[in-house]
């Protein structure tokens, strides 16, 4: 599953656990939420030094010749501290989307400086009708005589307002939901045409609906064989499930933590709440939802985290399974929490609040449920 | 729904239709669009309460003789069902329907004059003090106190959950008078006709949504005078477990509420895409998450109607009444759940400056989405406040398995 | 919701009870379930003789002037003591469609009969692809010389091979699941072409496969008008479900009943199983189900039960809530019982096997959520 | 499946399918076909046994010292799921899988000599006597006795749930040889090597489905010689303990179980109109109901997998033990649930005569649905025996919750 030795994987862990602890207190987190970037370039310039934004990448580009599953135990301690800076979206999604390119040039320009923390791609593939489905693309690509005119909305581009680039799934060909007839062009975020309408989300993070209005770009900037964007879209956005998979389970298991401790000191009719039986099976099954999600994320990890994409039927699995946990832990944590975990003040709504997020993103159970049928069947 | 009104509600539904188009003003409409939990915006809410008093009509549960207007339980329910219908922001059910209750029953008729007519109009807010840091579920271990000192109390303690007290300008509060004891005993129930008192703080809270909605407040030897008591000295769980299954049952129409909520979604669903080009209302997954819940609507719905047929007394209500808690408040999540699930990704937008009631900032996307992700963080507060859904288990058990 | 006077409605409610108490122990109803015939026909005269079977017929046909409505609190009672006599095929199925035909000399002709307890009518509907919709026949009606020729294949006939008639319903015009085209002819038991292979069910009622070949009848023995068999047909249907959902309730509450006895009986860990919080909870909840069922049902009656039918997205909701309640309560008085609960020696599994069954007659919750949306739809 | 297994493992499966293709007889697979529990038809079963011994196959998770293949977890999981694709009977657990492991760990030599063989061939068959009529989630209450008279044991009391005791020539059971004390205390674990003995009396009970498979035993001055007790006397709850966990550690691969009965549906569903001239497989909240069961089981496979890599003392090996039968057992109920609504009222009919293996009844309708209902009806019991589901429960809070 992973191309790093257990000795770097472990260093790295350690790496992250250590900044964590150094840097990342709960209060210090929500100070940056509440900074106007959404999150801290200091940090995201340590992370570059300390080689995290190259794991996943080869050698050869300046990467630390890692894959996505190598990004999972970072991913997994950025879940348990509420980390905010954009690593999904520039690591996971942009940078697949990129280091997966046919386009060596293209590559080669933009990899290095994502890895050495200079430039912010991010990825924005989602439109306001595709409810999951990368290859629902409304957003067209017309060739002209200098290459390509982009029109069209894509909604919820995490991280879009801290990116320099963008990367945009457009359609050249085919019809409104086939893989085929898709590209995917990298386009400066200055670029004339391109409007970043740029929010705060729910659980702390920035995204942005990005409106592309006759943006002009060049076949230079395609990083894919003509209409053969979908399959490397599709690679970036496994790479997205498993690292946000990744990502719930540590918020998840420390949220169950959380209300663990939370129930053996909380004191009510005399005792603490933790005796009260049904308070208790409740627990035991928001750590049954854990650990049978978290035993699947390993199962599908080591059987497919180094292949290129995760075969649709295990994936859909996968995040059906993550989202469905994801809400169950969330909203037990605030029962159990009782009113206090209904506030602000404490961390444990922002862990349900991730969760909620997390669920929602790359579309829901239900969404993935339906996938894994058509997947199973064939279709 | 219309079909098994007498001719009398139709015309009467009618009425109020037509009172909602004509007195309603923009702002009122807005706070009815942007209720993100079971309390809408304060000040057009309010003033819409002094609209329908000005009618008559603001507390159609009360008796004649308090200056309700005397409706049989069905014309309440179409009361209820219009205004939800026409979105108008439920009034706020602290003063109308909890404390009210409790001084027609257990007040001196100077209690009653004194308070009656304010939360009748509208002129005056209550918010309700129960809860502490240390007493939640187990309300009886409460420990704010009042001592009599001459001819005033003074109290000490705080209370936590006071529902939009940085509103209010009364407060119902229980507080413990007599130390020792069963927990149950010597707790008073106190009335407190003004906030600005020395000694007394009032802490906002925020919430899961970002918005605060709940206080703290906190009192140090504030002095109030004896005849706050609301009831028997030392005899306030009395008023406090009559108040609670008043409260529990539902002086509103929770169905009323939930179709509104459905029929939200049904919209939604109508305009957004499934991912292969058709319509997410199409989809028969969507279709069957839908229907059960208009099946468990239903359900509340029934029970509703078989508790306002209920004599308050009987030995189903207790049980029944947390019951209905139960159902609804559980049932109410799962709809804000599949609400968020239907909008999908933009359900994640914060937008709080497009919340408020007489802002400039326009929602992101459908104005229809915008309240799906506030309700669904709100609301898990619903299974939470006014005794928990393990509370009210434990107090159906307790009848259940009686011998 | 009822035509009977108050007093008629408690005497009946009253000769039921009395009746159940003296004839029908479990042991007693055990025996009649081990017998060839699956019911008493003593009781069966007994029933007549007490003008049970007469209930919801016109007086000018020999009933008792009552509705469907009226038979409920029967129904109800029926489903505390897990009677197996024929009432819901008999009197409720097949009684319906006849009295509510346009045919005055045919019903005429029936009605008396069983209301006498002479003949057993029963109601041949479902088909093997039909899955609870009744306007899916592939049962066909041709017209001949002499009248028509029927042949097709029913399941599940209730109460068939007890029958002295089979109401069947057969295609004469239209597509597969039209509501138009259909007629129901009423076909003497005897008469050549219809075979009946009977079985027990698993909770100890009979029904049939009726299949029926090159069956000969004439335009006299037809219910409806010409193609309009489908309206009739819908109304017995409606009043089956309802009488199931009052025999289901009654079904729920002796086996809520006896779940709470029994975990103040049983003890283990030294106390009584009651004790454990998470045991009261699930029984809490089992009463919620019951409570809830029950209101619903009483509000469809009180705003239905005097109609012609029941609103398509009232009854679906009705039977969706009856068979989900069903299936719960069933299942967790077993799970509470614990392995004595599994045994056929003790009531509660029985009780358990006839919610089983009604949860399935006439299409199971599935079936009727989406009938739900159809009908809300205005499809 | 097959993508992740290593070249062997492709030729091993091959030789499991030549294998079963060339020694299982009719009758054999016919109990396949009509196993509607977790304890498949008797005689067939053990002869299918016997024929895997005579292959070196009958106990694939055995050690090789005591007669197993020696084979690594993945090969066993490969073995049961070809024997699950095959629709082989399941052989049954009590003694290869329950007491066989203990004796192995527990037992003298002698012991070892005088029950792993049979145990091994299917020359044997065992059955478990542990709960009684007041002892069943509170095992440790039992009041079975056994005294010891001279030379001989003398058992009195009685055992219930005792599958396929009125099949079975040999019995483990767990009786009290030393009242008072602690309630775990005083309890032994006794191997009876024949039961035909005097005083002993089998009385079979009927299933829900209306067959046999469990019985009460009764011992009315039953004489076992002292030899009987494995393990050390009065320390039987150490046996049964570690016997519990083995258990329900799922000797037996429960995924690839499940898997064939959601194959078993999907085909029934293709077959199964939708009311409006489709076929229900085609319908998608069929769809979705199977597809969160494909995930709950794709669940259990994975943490099934983790289990038989973990370390069996390990302390995460006792909660996830009883997690993985919480799972699996809601998981299988929730799948047998489906099965009926699939197969609609046809599955209402009894059909014991077609259930009977060699039996010239036909199934009435497809023979796919006729298992749906006993399947469904029997498997109630999968979250009551072997520890209920509120017992697992309890067991995994306290680890959760130690300080």
């Amino acid at each position: 599953m992973s191309s790093l030795s257990a000795e770097m994987r472990a260093m790295l862990d350690d790496s992250v656990d250590k900044f964590l602890r150094d840097h990342y207190s709960f209060d210090a987190g929500r100070r940056l939420v509440e900074s106007t970037a959404g999150y801290s370039p200091a940090h995201w310039q340590q992370f570059a030094e300390l080689g995290w934004l190259g794991i996943p990448f080869a050698e050869a580009d300046d990467g630390l010749g890692g894959t996505v599953a190598d990004t999972l135990g970072l991913m997994r301690r950025f879940g348990r501290a509420l980390v905010v800076e954009p690593y999904l979206g520039v690591v996971g999604l942009a940078g697949q989307a990129i280091a997966h390119s046919s386009h060596a040039q293209l590559k080669a320009s933009l990899l290095p400086g994502l890895i050495a923390g200079e430039i912010l791609p991010v990825l924005a593939w989602e439109e306001m009708q595709s409810r999951g489905n990368p290859a629902y693309v409304e957003t067209r690509a017309q060739a002209t005589a200098e290459g390509w005119r982009i029109d069209g909305e894509k909604i919820t581009v995490l991280n879009a307002p801290q990116a320099t680039h963008v990367i945009v799934s457009a359609r050249s060909a085919g019809e409104i939901a086939d893989n085929a007839g898709m590209e995917l062009f990298v386009v400066a975020m200055d670029t004339p045409g391109v409007t970043v309408e740029g929010f705060e989300t729910v659980d702390g993070h920035r995204a942005a609906r990005v409106r592309f209005e006759a943006v002009a770009v060049t076949t230079a900037q395609r990083l894919n064989a003509e209409g053969a964007g979908g399959a490397l879209l599709q690679r970036a956005i496994d790479a997205g499930c498993l690292m946000i998979a990744a990502e719930a389970l540590g918020a998840m298991e420390t949220l169950l933590d959380k209300t663990i401790a939370y129930t053996q000191t909380r004191k009510q009719f005399g005792m603490p709440i933790a005796g009260f039986q049904v308070l208790q099976h409740r627990m035991v099954d928001m750590y049954i939802a854990l650990t049978n999600a978290e035993n699947l994320f390993e199962q599908t990890v080591a059987e497919h985290g180094d292949k290129a994409t995760v075969p649709a039927p295990a994936a859909a699995l996968l995040k059906a399974g993550i989202s469905q946990s994801a809400r169950y832990i969330g909203q037990q944590a605030i029962q159990l929490h009782g009113g206090i975990g209904m506030t602000d003040e404490l961390d444990v709504g922002h862990y349900f609040k991730r969760l909620t997020a997390l669920s929602l993103l790359f579309g829901g159970a239900d969404t993935h449920l339906k996938r894994y049928w058509r997947a199973s069947s064939g279709r | 729904m219309t079909e098994k009104d007498t001719p009398d509600l139709t015309d009467f539904r009618r009425d109020v239709r037509d009172f909602i188009d004509r007195v309603a003003d923009d702002e009122i409409r807005e706070a009815g669009r942007k209720t993100t939990s079971f309390f809408p915006p304060f000040e057009p809410t309010m003033r819409w309460h002094r609209l329908l008093h000005a009618q008559g009509w603001s507390a159609p549960a009360w008796p004649l003789e308090y200056g309700g207007p005397g409706w049989p339980v069905a014309q309440q329910k179409a009361f209820e069902e219009e205004c939800r219908a026409a979105q108008m922001p439920p009034l706020l059910p602290q003063a109308l329907s909890m404390v009210g209750p409790a001084i027609m029953r257990f007040g001196t008729d100077a209690q009653k004059a004194a308070h009656l007519p304010g939360i009748l109009s509208g002129e005056n807010f209550w918010t309700q003090g129960y809860s502490e840091p240390n007493a939640g579920s187990d309300l009886a271990s409460l420990s704010c106190r009042a001592e009599r000192r001459g001819d005033q109390y003074v109290i000490n303690g705080s209370k936590t959950w006071t529902t939009y007290a940085h509103h209010a300008d009364r407060m119902f509060l229980l507080v413990r008078t007599q130390p020792g004891g069963k927990p149950q005993q010597g707790i008073s129930f106190f009335l407190l006709d003004d906030l600005d008192r020395p000694g007394l703080t009032i802490r906002p809270i925020i919430g899961l949504d970002g918005l605060p909605e709940q206080c703290d407040v906190f009192f140090d030897d504030v002095e109030v005078p004896l005849d706050s008591c609301l009831g028997e000295e030392n005899d306030g769980w009395s008023v406090a477990k009559y108040l609670l299954e008043h409260e529990r049952g539902g002086s509103s129409s929770f169905a009323a509420h939930f179709r509104q909520e459905l029929a939200f979604i049904r919209r939604i669903a109508a305009e957004t895409g499934d991912g292969f080009g058709g319509a997410l209302g199409d989809d028969p997954v969507f279709q069957q998450r839908f229907s059960q819940l208009a099946l468990e609507v239903a359900m509340v719905d029934a029970t509703e109607v078989k508790f306002a047929a209920l004599d308050k007394g009987s030995p189903e209500s207790g049980p029944m009444s947390s019951m209905i808690k139960i159902t609804a408040m559980e049932t109410l999540q799962r709809i804000n759940e599949l609400a968020i699930d239907t909008v999908g990704t933009p359900a994640l937008t914060l937008q709080i400056d497009a919340l408020m009631v007489g802002s400039e900032t326009p929602p992101m996307g459908s104005p229809d989405t915008l309240t799906a992700m506030p309700k669904y963080l709100n609301n898990r507060a619903a299974t939470i406040f006014g005794g928990s859904s393990e509370i009210q288990r434990n107090i159906i058990a307790k009848t259940l398995l009686a011998p």
